[in-house]
Parts: structure tokens; sequence; C-alpha cells
């Protein structure tokens, strides 16, 4: 019962935050409800018996969208970017009853939807002991279905990519547009050299620990982003030139390894194949290469396309 | 204790679908861009708790990772085309002073074609 | 569907893999873009060649990772999948190599890159892997995650210009393509729900047709209409695809809609035939003929050349929705269903040839004249016959005269629509062709016709340059002429759901 | 049961500091004040669940992992909140100026 309660309070609780994230007059207050969004949702996933999910969303879904999106606010705020709304209320009314009346046709088909079948979590099960790890979710992302995290992987570098073409002509190959506001003497600064130590321990042990129980190299990744991201911010190392050999082949490190491994498997008759026999240390590698290609990509993704050449102080 | 869970499964589905229409409302009711992606991102997460409670229903059979496996998968691509619209965001109020597309501004041509 | 064995294996990995694997060079590098390209376009040239003669022996179907469906992911080629790698690898090589000059690797900076001749690379690798992965793809799921490939390489090209109304257009774009990935991703999520798998072939073994599936089929037929720019979600594709530099052009307008088109065909023929009902595919049709009439009027009005031949896409687009009133709209597979079928596939395959040469072709006039309004084509045709031909028959394909390839679609259009008594799809298409050769025949006209007094002399233009829009309007034509081979490879591994042809 | 109720009183305690802070920082009229609010508060009732729970914990590790999850929080807490601090100065003189104006 207490249960049950708990979860109607998060569930509304969830509900109002993203309305205000939504609805709200001015932008930054939506942002900031956004992320507190993004941290109710982790723990509805926690609810779901879903603590993978619940990670991935937390430091993806709600950290790095929430830097990406602050980032950009403060960004355009500096540009004195209006605001203002158009749209009467009236309009608005419509626009409402119309999105509540599809949200009701999309829960009352959730509802009387007879589910066939037993799902695949039986056949997850009985094939686990052959996937190299024992976290069936990690097994799924890396052996069952690893042709979609292949892809996925991809998908981030093409972002990169097309966040990169963005840079004026002038500035290509330079650094991105990062400011450091610390003090080499002030907290942030202080805090930049206390963090590295402990959230690299962090990030390598969710990377690690996501063969037997909730994590992986998208989760860990990202917390050393962050840490990336945090240390860059305080003004303590320089985010790098786009144009750096070594930054180039550490970013296709982990969407090249995963693709020879792949074809590897082809030339043996299985496209994408792990035998069971060395599956785990297969995978284990395809996650380390992997995880320091997201690592590098979610970073330069949150870092903005490039700003200004090498030895410069600011671009735009 | 399966009882529970498909209370459970109801419950979250519903929030979902919910979330799904507030962010279309979002989605439509701004122009500014930055306020659709953000309504975009919540659909997406609407989406997705809508997917993981359908995990659940048939939580006779075990719970189902998959569903698991393929929102993470989804959150991440969710994620790149957030950044990369980010970008783009900034790069055009950058360039026009403005974050709305051109025919979303007050008095400015419609389809954009000038 | 077809056998399942592991034959194909390396083949069908390699069509996706070698793709990727360019891209992931020219990521490191874009000094050696020419080397990749040139050996990657060979090379694909080569794989698809190998897809076509294997698959004419039978339809290929593989395990990825050697987990069968439901747990993995299946590879699956059949005559439609092998026909769309094919002309992707025809269309994509002839462009990237007419792009090779406008994107070299020139720059002053230490690593010899420019911007956009670094970023032109890697996102049209990885768009024709997405493109090559989504024709092979057996699972719903995955199709999702490369459809996002897709959409985000093509935003990357559309904003490639990094001009603030190329921008703006590649956000307008963004809009609706992830507008429509999240409508089809629920709908996907609805047939999970249902059916406890995302295998095409096993959900065409349990779908049934009620109202949860026919709903699902819906919203992502309705995600994948805005992906494909169908009337009304097109108002995104005009600016994108006249914004962007030729090549680019050439390939989001040939080959990026048709990818989710295909999805969409998949969707009601392959996986859930028997769900489409009456009202479905008559809403489709009905908004393919809104998107003949409206898209050509528009291109009628315009005075820019890339803006007629983007909102020619439009239209064209519309005949592509006719296959579903024409050759899908029953549970029994009727006489005239392959005929009608098949004449929409050849319809996009020959309009992703000639529309891939008309831009291209554009690119060259604005190249030569210095900007792309059509009063400045004048005689251009003395100076670049060989464009301007190229130009003209790309427009016999358009207009659907023979012996093109168009003409062939239309055709096989037409007569399934007066065998199966649907007559008023016939005079839209019929509509579409007069209006398409009077909106093509402003620019002909101007491009043959003599030059004014005091016209500048247009810039010169490398012959080798202008063979490329040549060789794809010649493909255009060919398609039509040796019409029987395509034909028939088209109908390997065809569902029952149209299985009789007209022949 | 002992331990459960151990928890339950520091839990308890630690929600009322967290009740206390959100209080504060609703009503307090500035950044600064909301901030002396937050801060103060917030950490004492993280700290004070973080330690109800350890007697939760049944391993070491467990217990090392919620200790060190509320060291980072505290260190977190500590940056932002002189950086919020900072950057609100500005603002906030501008503020007691216009005030003594009046």
């Amino acid at each position: 019962m207490m249960a049950v309660v708990f979860d109607v309070l998060l569930c509304a609780l969830i509900l109002v935050v993203a309305l205000a994230a939504v609805s709200g007059r001015a932008l930054f207050p939506a942002v900031v409800f956004f992320i507190v969004y993004g941290l109710l949702v982790a723990i509805a996933w926690v609810r779901l018996d879903a603590v993978d999910v619940a990670l991935a969303e937390a430091a993806i879904g709600a950290g790095l969208t929430g830097i990406l999106l602050v980032g950009a606010t403060a960004r355009l705020r500096r540009m004195e970017v209006p605001e203002a709304e158009t749209g009467t209320s009236a309009a608005r009314i419509a626009t409402g009853i119309g999105c509540a009346m599809f949200a009701a046709m999309i829960g009352l088909g959730l509802l009387s939807l007879e589910p066939r079948g037993t799902g695949l979590a039986p056949v997850v099960a009985e094939n686990l002991a052959g996937a190299g790890v024992a976290n069936p979710v990690t097994a799924v992302l890396l052996n069952f279905r690893a042709y979609d995290t292949l892809l996925e992987s991809i998908v981030l570098l093409v972002a990169l990519v097309g966040v990169w073409s963005l840079a004026e002509d002038r500035h290509w190959g330079g650094h991105p547009g990062l400011r450091q506001h610390a003090r080499t003497d002030g907290v942030l600064a202080a805090f930049g050299r206390i963090l590295p130590p402990v959230g690299l321990m962090i990030g390598v042990y969710i990377v690690w620990t996501g063969s037997k129980q909730p994590g992986g190299a998208f989760q860990g990744g990202t917390v050393l982003a962050a840490v990336w991201l945090l240390v860059v911010m305080a003004g303590l190392v320089e985010a790098p030139r786009s144009d750096g050999r070594l930054l180039r082949i550490g970013l296709v490190a982990g969407p090249a390894i995963f693709l020879a491994v792949g074809f590897a498997g082809a030339l043996g008759g299985t496209f994408l194949g792990l035998p069971a026999a060395h599956a785990g240390n297969l995978i284990l590698l395809i996650e380390t290469a992997l995880a320091l290609s997201i690592v590098l990509t979610l970073g330069l993704l949150v870092a903005g396309p490039p700003q200004r050449k090498a030895g410069t102080e600011d671009g735009a | 204790m399966i009882e529970l869970l498909a209370t459970r499964a109801a419950l979250f589905g519903l929030c979902g679908a919910a979330l799904i229409g507030i962010g279309i409302y979002g989605f439509v009711a701004h122009a500014h861009l930055l306020r659709r992606l953000v309504a975009f991102n919540v659909i997406g997460s609407g989406i997705f708790l809508l997917f993981g409670a359908t995990g659940l229903r048939r939580v006779a059979f075990g719970a189902d990772p998959v569903p698991q496996a393929l929102i993470i998968t989804g959150i991440v691509v969710a994620f790149s085309a957030t950044a990369l619209a980010v970008a783009m965001i900034t790069r055009l109020a950058m360039l026009s002073g403005e974050a709305r597309l051109p025919e979303e501004r007050p008095g400015g041509a419609p389809g954009g074609e000038r | 569907m077809g056998p399942l064995s592991g034959q194909g294996t390396i083949w069908l990995a390699l069509l996706i893999a070698a793709p990727l694997a360019a891209a992931l060079l020219s990521v490191v590098s874009g000094r050696y873009a020419r080397p990749v390209a040139l050996a990657s376009i060979a090379l694909m040239l080569s794989l698809s060649g190998i897809l076509v003669t294997l698959v004419a022996q039978g339809p290929l179907r593989i395990a990825v990772g050697g987990w069968s469906a439901p747990l993995g992911i299946a590879l699956a080629a059949d005559g439609l999948s092998a026909g769309f790698v094919a002309v992707t690898a025809v269309v994509m090589g002839i462009v990237m190599l007419s792009a090779l000059p406008q994107f070299a690797p020139r720059g002053d900076g230490e690593t010899g890159e420019s911007r956009a001749g670094y970023a032109f690379w890697p996102l049209a690798f990885f768009l024709w892997a997405a493109l090559n992965a989504i024709f092979l793809s057996g699972d719903l799921f995955n199709l999702y995650v490369a459809l996002e490939l897709l959409t985000l390489a093509a935003i990357g090209l559309v904003a490639i210009e990094g001009k603030a109304e190329t921008i703006a257009a590649a956000l307008r774009y963004a809009l609706f393509a992830l507008f429509g990935s999240l409508a089809y991703l629920l709908g996907a999520v609805f047939l999970y729900a249902a059916y406890g798998t995302l295998d095409m072939a096993l959900l065409a073994e349990i779908a049934e047709a009620d109202g949860a599936t026919i709903a699902a089929g819906a919203l992502m037929t309705a995600g994948l209409a805005a992906k494909t720019a169908l009337f009304p979600f097109h108002a995104w594709l005009p600016p994108a695809h006249s914004g962007a530099p030729a090549p680019a052009s050439a390939i989001l307008s040939g080959l990026v809609p048709k990818a989710s088109f295909y999805i969409a065909v998949r969707l009601w023929f392959d996986v859930l035939p028997g769900a489409a009902g009456e009202i479905m595919p008559v809403v489709l049709g009905a908004l393919g003929t809104l998107a003949i009439v409206y898209g050509s009027l528009l291109a009628m009005r315009q005075e820019r050349l890339k803006l007629i031949v983007a909102y020619s896409t439009v239209a064209q687009i519309g005949y592509l929705f006719l296959i579903f009133p024409l050759a899908g709209g029953s549970a029994d597979p009727q006489p005239w269903a392959a005929g009608a079928w098949t004449g929409a596939m050849f319809h996009a395959f020959s309009h992703a040839a000639a529309k891939a040469s008309m831009f291209l072709s554009a690119g060259l006039f604005l190249h030569a004249v210095g900007h792309d309004r059509i009063d400045g084509l004048k005689g251009i045709a003395r100076h670049m016959p060989m464009t301007a031909f190229a130009f003209a028959l790309a427009s016999v394909t358009l207009m659907g005269l023979p012996p093109s390839g168009g003409f062939t679609a239309k055709y096989l259009l037409l007569t399934a629509s007066f065998a199966g008594g649907q007559e008023i799809w016939s005079a839209a298409m019929i509509l579409g062709g007069l209006m398409a050769a009077l909106y093509l025949f402003r620019p002909l006209g101007r491009a043959f016709s003599r030059a004014g007094e005091g016209a500048a002399r247009p810039a010169p233009v490398s012959r080798l340059l202008q063979l490329a829009p040549l060789a794809l309007a010649c493909l255009s034509i060919l398609i039509g002429i040796a019409s029987a081979g395509p034909y028939d490879f088209l109908q390997i591994g065809r569902p029952v759901s149209a299985e009789e042809g007209l022949e | 049961m002992i331990l459960d109720a151990v928890t339950i009183l520091l839990t308890g305690a630690g929600i009322v500091f967290f009740v206390a802070g959100t209080a504060g920082l609703l009503r307090f009229p500035d950044t600064h004040s909301r901030l002396h609010a937050l801060t103060k508060a917030d950490n004492l009732g993280l700290g004070l669940i973080v330690l109800g729970l350890i007697f939760q914990a049944n391993a070491l590790s467990l217990a090392v992992k919620l200790v060190l999850i509320w060291g980072l929080a505290v260190l977190a807490a500590a940056t932002i909140s002189q950086l919020i601090a900072r950057a609100a100065l500005p603002d906030e003189i501008k503020r007691l100026m216009r005030g003594e104006r009046r």
C-alpha cells in the first residue's frame, strides 16, 4: 500500500514538474525544471526495477542534456536573443485539449492492450550463460543486440561531426569555446583538483561493473565526461583542438574496435558473433574502447563547435 | 507481488502517456527552439517510460531486459540529436539574433523562401 | 520469409561495415578524402553487384551475432532491398565522385583541412551506411536507430553551408524529422507491447488486424510520412534541399526520402499485410495526390532553379504513396497489385537518379552563371550542352515520357489503376505529368533559347564534372529501356500480398 | 529492530532539515539568504539520512559508497554555492544601492 502511494505521488510530481518545464513563460526556469524532471524520472526507473536505465537517465537525460541546455540558455542570454512568445491563449487552450485527448488515447490503448506471448525475458535468461556477461541488460546491449549498440555509438559520432561543422571557417580545427571562469586559486579550481581521482574511480567502476550489475560504457563514460568537463571549466586543462590526431583516433577507437570485432566474426561466419568462450573478454575489450570514445565524444558534444584558434583567447 | 508490479506498470505507463501529451503541447505551443527541444525530450522520456512500463506486463515470465537495453540506446540517440540541435540553435542565434525559425517571428515570412 | 542461412554473411556485413569504416577514416583525417572516397566507391559498387547476383538466386537472411530472432537482429535482403542498395551505390558513387573537387581537402591549416571539405565526407559515408542499414534491416527498433543515423547525417549535410538560412532550414528539417522519429518509436513500442518481438518476419506471422496494431501502424506511418516530406509535412523540404551544396542536395533529394518511404512499404506490405483496412490506403493516396498537385503548382511559381527542382521532389514523392491504394488496400492479393507495387519502386529508382542528376546540373549552372535564377539560364545550352542535355533527359523521366524509367513507372501504375477500377488515381498521375512538363519547360525553354544581348559569359565548367549528371540522367532513362530485368528481380522474395503479377 | 528504529529516527530528522531548508529556499527574499538556508540545512539533512541508511547496510562496501556519496554531495554543494553567491553579488549590490536611494 505504502509503495502504491509513493508511486502515485512520484507520478504526480513528475507530471507537475514536466508541466512547469513545458508551459512556463521564461526559458531558464523551464530548463531548471527539466533537469529536476530528469532526476525524478530516474527515480521512476528505479521503481520499475530498471537501475541501468535510471543511471543512463540521470547521467545523460538529466545531467548532460541539462548542461547543454543551461549552456545554450546562458549564451542566448548573452546575445540578448528575445524570448517573447507568440500565440493567443485561445490557441493554447485548443492545443492543450488536443494534446490531452491524444495522451488519453495512448493511455487507453495501453490499458486495453492484451500482451500476447511471453516477451523476451525467458529467451534472454535461457541464453545468458553463453553471453559472456551476467547482467542481462549488458548482455542485450553488447551481445544479443550488439548491432544496435554499434550503430548507436556511430550516431554519437555523427552528431559530433555535425556540431563541428557549425564552426566558423576561420576557427576550423581550433578549441571549443568553453569559457574558463575560474581563478587558479578559486573554489572551482580546488574542486577540479579534488574531484578527478574520485570521479575517475567511480566512472571506471561503473564501466567495469556493467558486466555483472547495473552500469556500463555509456553510463560510466558520462560520469568520466562530466569530470573532464568540470576540470576544463575550472581552467586546469584546456579543451583539446578538434584537429588533434590523437583526439580523433580516440574518438573513433571504440566504434572501430567494435566494427573490427564484428567483422572478424563475419569472417568466421557470423557478423558480430562473439564465441561463447571469449565473449566475456571481447565484451570487456569493446566496452573499454567504447567508454574511451564515449567520454571524448560526449565531452566534445557538450563543449560545442571550435570557437577559437590555438593560442587565442576568445573567438566570438 | 506480480499484482503490485502490474499496478505499477499501469501507473507509470499512464504517466508516460500523459508526459507524451505534455511534451507535444510544449512542442506546438512554443516558437523558441530551445523550448521546443525541452518539449522534444519530455516526449521522448514519456515514450521510454511507457516502453519500460509495458516491459513489466509480462512479468510473470520474468523481468524483460530488452526494453531496458533499447531505452538506454534511445536515451543516447536522443542526446545526440539534442546536442546537434543545441549547437544549431546557438549558431542560428549568433547569425540572426533569433532563436526562432524565420516564419515564427512576428511578421516573419512563412515558408522560409526568400 | 526467406531461407534462414548464413550464406552471404560476409557481403551483407561488408555493405554496412565498409561505408562505416570509410566514415571513421575520414573522421580521423580530412587529408585522405580522395583516396578513401575512390577506394570505397569502387568497393561499394562491387559489393552491391555481388549482392544483386546473390539475391538473384534467392533472398538472404542472416542472424547478427548468431542470435536468431526474436532475441537477435536479422539482416535480410530480397529483390527490393538489393534494388535499393544497388541504386544507392550508383547514385552515391557518382555524386561523391563529382563532389571531389568541391570538397577537396585544401584549407591552409597544417592538417590540410577546410571545414566543409572535412565534414562532407564522414557525413556522406555515415549517410550511405545508414541507407544500407535501413534497406537490409529486419528489425523495427534497429530501423529506428538506423533512421536516426540517417537523419542526423542528413541534417549535418543540410547545414553544411553554415549560413543563417541553411541552418534555419536544417533546424526546420530536424523538428519534422525528430518528431517523426518519436511517432515511429511510439508505434514500435506498441507493437512490442502487444507481440513481444520487434522482428519483422516474426511480426508478420503473428500480427492481427486489431485496433492497437492498426493504431501503432498509423503512428509509425505518420512519423515516416513526416520524414519523407509527404504533404502536408512537406514544408521543410524545399528550403533544406535547395539551400545545400549541389552534391548534398542530390543525395538528400534523390535518396534520403526514399529510405523512410521504403520502411512504410515494408511495414504495410510485409509486416502488417492484413491490417491496412480500407481507409488508410485511400488517405495516403489522397495525400500523395495533393502532394503532386501542390508541389507542382509551387514548382511553377519559383524563379530559382534549385527551388523548382526541390518543389518537384515534393510532387514526385506524391506518386510513391499511390502504391498504397493501388497495390494494397485489400487483404486479398489482387492480380494488378504486383504491377502497381513494382511501378512505385520503378518510380523511386528513376526519380533517385533523375533528381540527383538535376541537382548536380543545377549546381553546375550555378557555378557557371554565379546564381540560379532561371532568367540567367538563357542560352546556357550553348556553353554547356552536355549539362543542358542531362537536365533535359532527367526532365523526360520526371514528366513520365517514354522511354524513361518514369514512363515505365507511370505505365505500371496507370494500368493497375484501370485494372482495379480506381481511375481516379490515374487522373492525378496524368495531371502530375502535365504539370511537370509545365514547370520543367520554364528552365528548359530558357536554357535552349538564344542568349540575350549583352549576357555575361558563363564561367567554364570542367567536362569531367559535366559527365556526372549526364550519367545519372542516362541511368534514369536506362531503367525504362531495360525494365524487364529489374521487374523480375524486384519480385524476388516478394510477400504474398501481391504475388500475382500482370504478366 | 533497534537498528531499524535508529534508521527511522535519523532519516526522519534528516527530512525535517530538508523541509526546513526548502521552506527557506521558498520564503527567503534574496539569493544569499536562500543559499544560507539551503546549504546548511540540506548538508545536515543529507548527512543524517546517509547516517541512518548506514545502519541498514549489510556490507562494508555499501557503507563506504554511502559515505562517498555524502562526501561528494557536500563538496559539490560547497563549490556550487560559492559560485552562485559570487555570481549573484553584482545584482545584490545593485539592489541594495537602489534600496538606499529610495
